[in-house]
């Protein structure tokens, strides 16, 4: 069983390398910053298999951090640096 | 052994959901087309997979972190799907048409 | 171990080894400066990754947290600001999107000599550690002799918290210093104009709960299991950036002493404690034995709580001013 | 030990590409990403060498430090980031008063 666990988290592995493409290419910011909650999600996916394999039921708390703190990047990009009126805001820094 | 089979079986489907969802982000047209096939992944395979590894998990108490880890992926990709296609249409970007 | 799952081992830590290579190179070769950020976003998550390989679930709880989280929004933050003030200075008769011309300032004779360079020293520091002895047993052996007086049974917090507490308050210094700089630089420029949303509001009300909760999980169990203040905090400082984000303005109004109160309770409450203990005629922050974890466990709570809000203070970029209205 | 290898390595590696990085660019967040990239290179390898001795699991000792520098590293990124902004504010461009002048 260690072995298929860890050969799942390899294959989401790969995955998460094939999408590094969306994010090289894009073209818009927001392809590439869906690109990356994929990742944060395959990552989640991956800890937990290796809680499994590696026999460390500690790695699902690291899974659970990233679970809750998964929508900060994106909150973050849709708020700050993509909002529609991103152009035309106050400028008093 | 029958337990086994069972989480090999829901492994191998998460899996299969995470590999689509990752193909549907490569070659899908547009941003909204894109956010369909990633939430795929979020939702369905990492909810496959978490059942899958319940099955296997050593107490009720790990159980339920894994379906907390699931909810709380499941929370965050709807939120995120909804803030960007909302700022997509905003900033006028057409869903895309054959 | 046998065949397949060494092969197995193998694969996935020399592939992830490849991708942190190749990630980081991306992270500072792209042109766009957004795309490196997200490409940061995905290195943050690799390096997690590999601490989890490199059994260190303490470390990679800290990088999940800060480098996959606060650090990729804290970037997108100030590049949202710079892009913003280029926007609103037209005048400047320096091309706008700077951010393109990247060595164009180097010549071609400099760049390959830093090229040389860097491949020179990649070799002598590689070289450096494998010459390194290859069977030393470390500190490991002398924490695991000592764990039992020093008040947890996590060995990182042990050395975190009881062996090498100096470092963890001279690093609440470190912290509280970097925020007084940042105060000192400028105040906290309004950042959001568009109006959050019901959804992401409802969504955060739902979450910020958790994560306290969660928060709270991580500090405890740190005492026999990975975890800790430095997790537990950062944790809490996602929790407090997605609150301002959430928000339709930025600046908290009224006084802001309870938050200057809240930021110096860390180094307030380690100092306070390692004093009374050199009242009591110990040294300084010299725990005893039967009072070492009760001791350990209040400066951590006040230790969280000071690094969630001094991180989401960062965050913030400058000091916020006084009952700012809208 | 392989494993090990591999990591030590990448960090290795890294800590040369954002040393390049931070003498090549001008562009002040370049610099500080670059600085990041090199403090997880350092990380790294100190968490190689901690994995070394073999079948006795990982030193906690730095472990412990490296918790601490992921802290530091990211008020000092703050910092800097505060510090370019400022820069922008005075100058108008996100570099350093040397490297902008014509």
């Amino acid at each position: 069983m260690t072995v298929f666990y860890l050969g799942l988290a390899l294959f989401l592995l790969l995955t998460l390398f094939a999408g590094m493409w969306r994010i090289l290419r894009g073209p818009d910011d927001a392809d590439r910053m869906l690109a990356a909650q994929l990742f944060g999600t395959t990552a989640v996916a991956i800890l937990l298999l290796l809680a499994e394999a590696m026999d460390t039921p500690a790695l699902r708390d690291v899974s659970l951090v990233f679970a809750l703190l998964a929508a900060v990047a994106v909150v973050a990009f849709v708020r700050l640096s993509w909002s529609p009126t991103a152009d035309n805001t106050r400028n008093d820094g | 052994m029958v337990s086994q089979a069972v989480t090999i079986v829901l492994l191998l489907a998460g899996a299969g959901f995470f590999l689509a969802g990752t193909l549907g982000l490569l070659r899908f047209p547009d941003v909204y087309t894109r956010l369909h096939s990633l939430t795929k992944a979020d939702n369905v395979g990492l909810g496959l997979m978490a059942a899958g590894l319940a099955v296997q998990a050593e107490s009720w108490a790990a159980i339920g972190k894994i379906a907390l880890i699931w909810l709380l992926v499941l929370l965050a990709s709807a939120t995120g799907a909804h803030l960007v296609a909302r700022s997509a249409l905003r900033k006028g970007i057409k869903p895309w048409t054959l | 171990m046998d065949v397949m799952s060494l092969a197995a081992n193998w694969t996935f830590d020399g592939l992830l080894a490849l991708a942190l290579l190749w990630v980081g190179w991306r992270v500072l070769a792209s042109t766009n400066l957004f795309k490196g950020i997200v490409f940061f976003i995905a290195f943050g998550l690799l390096v997690a990754l590999s601490w989890v390989r490199l059994e260190a679930p303490d470390v990679a709880l800290a990088e999940a947290a800060i480098g996959a989280g606060l650090t990729g929004a804290l970037l997108l933050a100030a590049l949202s600001r710079l892009r913003r003030r280029q926007d609103s200075a037209q005048a400047s008769d320096q091309p706008l999107d700077a951010e393109t011309s990247r060595t164009a300032r180097l010549s071609l004779g400099t760049q390959a000599l830093l090229i040389v360079f860097s491949a020179v020293l990649f070799v002598c520091l590689g070289t450096a550690f494998l010459s390194l002895p290859p069977l030393t047993p470390g500190l490991g052996p002398q924490v695991a002799e000592q764990l039992s007086a020093s008040g947890v049974t996590n060995p990182v917090t042990a050395v975190l918290l009881n062996f090498r507490a100096y470092d963890t308050l001279l690093e609440m210094g470190v912290l509280f210093l970097a925020l007084v700089a940042v105060w000192s630089l400028s105040p906290a420029p309004a950042q959001l104009v568009t109006a959050p949303g019901s959804i992401l509001i409802s969504f955060v009300r739902v979450l910020v709960p958790i994560v306290v909760l969660a928060a709270t999980y991580l500090l405890w169990i740190g005492a026999y299991a990975p975890g800790g203040a430095f997790q537990a905090g950062a944790v809490l400082a996602a929790a407090v950036v997605l609150i301002l984000l959430a928000g339709e303005n930025t600046m908290p109004a009224g006084s802001t002493w309870p938050l200057r109160a809240t930021l110096s309770l860390g180094l307030g409450v380690f100092v306070a404690v390692g004093m009374s203990l050199m009242g009591m005629g110990r040294s300084f922050l010299d725990f005893p034995t039967d009072q070492a974890g009760n001791l350990i466990l209040l400066i951590e709570v006040a230790a969280t709580v000071s690094i969630g809000v001094t991180l989401a203070a960062l965050f913030l970029g400058g000091q916020p001013q006084r009952g700012s209205p809208k | 030990m392989t494993a090990t290898m591999a990591y030590a390595t990448a960090g290795i590696g890294l800590f040369v590409l954002g040393l390049y990085a931070l003498s090549a660019y001008t562009h002040l967040l370049r610099k500080v990403i670059a600085l990041n990239i090199m403090a997880s290179g350092i990380f790294l390898v100190f968490g190689a060498i901690a994995h070394r001795a073999p079948g006795q699991g990982a030193d906690p000792v730095p472990h412990a430090l490296v918790i601490t520098g992921v802290v530091v590293a990211v008020s000092a990124t703050a910092l800097a980031l505060a510090l370019m902004l400022r820069i922008q504010a005075e100058t108008g461009q996100p570099r350093l008063p040397d490297e902008t002048s014509d």
